[in-house]
């Protein structure tokens, strides 16, 4: 049954895979590869079941942690084309 | 009991799979990239939800069923930032919304 | 109002549980997965976060570049130290048998401390580069002349 | 074999192998580093189906921020956002093919997907698995090769490690060139 | 000093969870570990000058999720029937919602529930309003209603 | 099926070909680098591959399981990955220091200019 759900995340991935190839803005890439970290999580979990060994969550949780740091890169990238400042060069808001 | 609990956690992982599926299908099917965010958003929220509860429900009272917890909770506190992020990013990057009047 | 308050407030809360996080790996990496190469990056890219979301400058006045230079050096001479005691303890160099009265207290004492120095030099090193690259500035060195060269 | 398993592995590896190609056809410099991204999170799954955890953690790791953010910093450095043309591409696919294809021939040889007579698993992997747990004390039989029975080469990654941060240091300067004004450093 | 004693409360207690082991020089590498941690996110406080003020009825807080997760599976049901619609018949529309009487904790926890619930994403917090961009118009007139703000205009400690 | 057992080191292969056809093709250095680095991952996958087992689980040793899968190639890979990022860095940061001192980074480019300055 844990091989069902590792088939419905595959084809996810999969369907992922194609938006993140066709693009068409750069965006929806992002998003593809943002979402990809969420499937990634999922394999990782449900493969653990899947062979009887759930004891390496961590590396499920370390996606859960950390992979909003690079879609954060990549608002920064845009808003200042630098990734060290921390303040916009003008004051408007967005 | 036991028998009921395999139950509740099939159903729960076998309907977590539909939403992800689903997610993934509105990525795909969805006209512009703010109508995505949302379908991304299904797999996030209710997909992987339903599925690390089945999980959680397979493992019992473990170690296991509190590490799936924290993943589910730090999920729930990183998905929804980086989508803001997101969209934060794409409209500084002047990509205008598709918005039917 | 302030800029980018979503990833402010939600970074204040998540930076200390990776942190947290990333020394859990660096010292359960006997029982599980994990170690100082893991955990070094992780905390590396916690402190990456707190400097993409509060500006590098702001991450340079918590660490300062000195200070993670010094502690990468001081990563690499635990891992090289530990050699050393064990050669003055009798044994060859990196032999953690020889560290304690037993031969597995031996072993764990050392593999935790030369896991520690893994852990420090990769974090200080990751920490580092994001320092150079985000306090680069190219006018500085145009033409592969910098202000110093003159 | 174990089916279940090989075919995960082999359909993250397809994935994995259209990522490649979708990143060497893109002409957008920024879309390839963020599909660099996805390649890494499919290696990590390849990992995990493939026993390798603590691979997989490191692979996660390093591929969930570090290198995303190294490669957005270089794209913003140097300010170039689109590749230009590729040069003779002709004759690489010419180069490429004759190598894969000398490479291929010399697969033939090689064990097959999880043999466990293969001479990789006889000599010295045996003897971890077996005497670590008496001999070192620990279960994860990685960190004991890692850090007792080969500390040496253990030592040396670090201090390439090293060695590389040293290098980008000289390179792209610290902060002290910038704060240390260049007259009153002579 | 508050601050600091519960920060630490939480990162022992992440510790424990995360370990599941009670050999004693585990224990004491967490104490040392949740110490090191509260060290440095008070030296970042302290660098740039703010930090969360995490204050809210805790029981409340509770109530609040599990109306949250209710919320979210039928937002969830709406906009997987939209997914699976053989036409598509979005209606995208783009508005701002207040977000008064909160504070900035509550603006983030309210703008982080928007994104939670399919239909509805938060692109920006300005002026004490919150941008939101909605997929169907039923997300729209839900959140329009008020409901999620005024449940946490209750989380709020005065 | 024996022949199945080869299909991790083609696809092993083909990563490695893509990689290769990238830092011979493109012109641009930072692409270049990005090309290293899928040859680099498809010789950690090479070398996973060889470690596994069938019906092995992870080398982390519990009661009641006897086989196991080779730690000896994930040591290496491990600690491969991470000089592998640092490696990366610093590659990256010749590349922008290329970039300061030519102000291009395409590889024709710059032999034209240090053609010209000889």
């Amino acid at each position: 049954m844990y091989i069902a759900g590792i088939a419905a995340v595959l084809v996810t991935m999969a369907l992922t895979l194609a938006r993140a190839f066709m693009g068409p803005t750069v965006y929806d890439r992002i998003l593809a590869v943002n979402s990809f970290g969420t499937k990634t999580v999922l394999i990782i979990a449900l493969y653990g079941y899947f062979t009887g060994r759930p004891d390496f969550l961590d590396i499920a949780l370390v996606y859960a942690l950390i992979n909003f740091i690079g879609t954060i890169a990549v608002l920064k990238f845009f808003e200042y084309g630098d990734l060290g400042r921390d303040r916009p060069s003008q004051p408007d808001d967005i | 009991m036991q028998l009921l609990l395999d139950a509740i956690s099939w159903i729960c992982l076998l309907s977590g799979g539909f939403f992800v599926v689903a997610g993934g299908i509105g990525l795909l099917r969805f006209p512009d990239f703010f109508t995505r965010l949302h379908a991304a958003s299904v797999t996030d929220t209710l997909g992987t939800g339903l599925i690390l509860l089945g999980l959680m429900l397979q493992s019992g009272f473990s170690q296991a069923s509190v590490k799936l917890i924290l993943i589910l909770v730090f999920l729930f506190f990183s998905s929804p930032t980086a989508a803001h992020a997101l969209a934060k990013a794409a409209l500084h990057g002047k990509l205008v919304p598709f918005v039917k009047r | 109002m302030r800029h980018h308050l979503v990833l402010r407030v939600i970074a204040k809360l998540l930076i200390p549980l990776i942190l947290l996080f990333a020394l859990y790996v660096q010292f359960h990496g006997d029982f599980g997965p994990g170690g100082g190469f893991q955990a070094g990056v992780i905390f590396g890219s916690a402190f990456i976060l707190y400097g993409l979301i509060f500006g590098a400058n702001t991450a340079r006045r918590v660490a300062t570049p000195e200070v993670v230079r010094v502690l990468a050096a001081c990563g690499v001479l635990l891992y090289a130290g530990v050699g050393v005691v064990a050669i003055l303890r009798g044994g060859n160099y990196l032999q953690y048998r020889v560290l304690a009265a037993t031969a597995t207290g031996g072993e764990h004492l050392g593999i935790f401390l030369i896991e520690f120095g893994v852990g420090l030099t990769v974090a200080m090193i990751m920490i580092g580069l994001f320092y150079c690259f985000t306090g680069y500035r190219p006018s500085d060195h145009n033409n592969g002349t910098h202000p110093h060269d003159a | 074999m174990d089916i279940g398993s090989f075919l995960i592995n082999a359909i993250l590896l397809v994935f994995l192998a259209a990522t490649a190609i979708a990143v060497a056809r893109l002409q957008n410099l920024f879309a390839g580093a963020m599909l660099f991204g996805i390649y890494s999170l499919l290696s990590a799954g390849v990992f995990v189906v493939l026993d390798a955890v603590d691979v997989a953690f490191t692979e996660a790791a390093v591929g969930a921020g570090i290198a995303t953010i190294l490669m957005l910093s270089t794209i913003a450095l140097t300010g170039i956002k689109h590749e230009s043309i590729p040069i003779r591409p002709l004759r690489s696919l010419l180069l490429v093919a004759v190598v894969g294809a000398a490479l291929i021939y010399g697969t033939f040889d090689m064990p097959r997907f999880g043999d466990a007579e293969a001479p990789a698993h006889q000599h010295v992997a045996l003897r971890y698995l077996q005497q670590s747990g008496d001999e070192i004390g620990i279960p994860n039989v990685v960190t004991s090769v890692l850090a007792s029975y080969r500390g040496y080469d253990t030592l040396g990654e670090v201090a390439v490690i090293f060695t590389a941060g040293i290098g980008v240091l000289c390179l792209l300067g610290g902060s002290r060139r910038r704060r240390t004004d260049p007259a009153d450093k002579s | 000093m508050k601050h600091a004693f519960s920060l630490f409360a939480v990162l022992a207690g992440l510790w424990i969870l995360l370990s599941g082991e009670f050999q004693t020089l585990l224990l004491v590498l967490g104490v040392i570990s949740a110490a090191g941690v509260c060290w440095l996110a008070l030296r970042m406080d302290a660098k740039d000058g703010e930090y969360p003020v995490v204050n809210v009825r805790l029981l409340r807080l509770g109530r609040y999720w599990l109306w949250l997760i209710k919320e979210i599976v039928k937002a969830n049901i709406n906009v997987t029937r939209e997914i699976l619609r053989p036409e598509l018949r979005l209606s995208p529309s783009i508005f701002r919602v207040p977000a008064d009487g909160l504070s900035e904790l509550g603006q983030v926890t309210y703008a982080n529930s928007i994104t939670l619930t399919p239909g509805t994403v938060s692109i920006n917090i300005k002026d004490r309003h919150i941008e939101v961009h909605a997929l169907i118009q039923p997300a729209a007139d839900d959140l329009q209603r008020g409901e999620m703000v005024r449940r946490l205009r209750r989380l709020e400690p005065n | 099926m024996q022949a199945f057992g080869l299909f991790n080191y083609w696809v092993v292969v083909l990563l490695m070909m893509t990689g290769l056809y990238i830092v011979t093709a493109s012109p641009n250095l930072i692409k270049k680098i990005i090309g290293l680095n899928i040859f680099q991952t498809s010789v950690f996958i090479l070398y996973i591959t060889i470690g596994k087992v069938s019906f092995g689980t992870a080398p982390i040793l519990v009661d009641g399981v006897s086989r196991y899968s080779n730690p000896l190639p994930h040591v290496l890979i491990l600690t491969a990955i991470v000089v592998g990022v640092a490696t990366t860095a610093l590659g990256l940061a010749l590349v922008v220091r290329i970039h300061s001192a030519y102000g291009s980074i395409n590889e024709s480019e710059l032999q034209n200019e240090d053609a010209a300055d000889s």
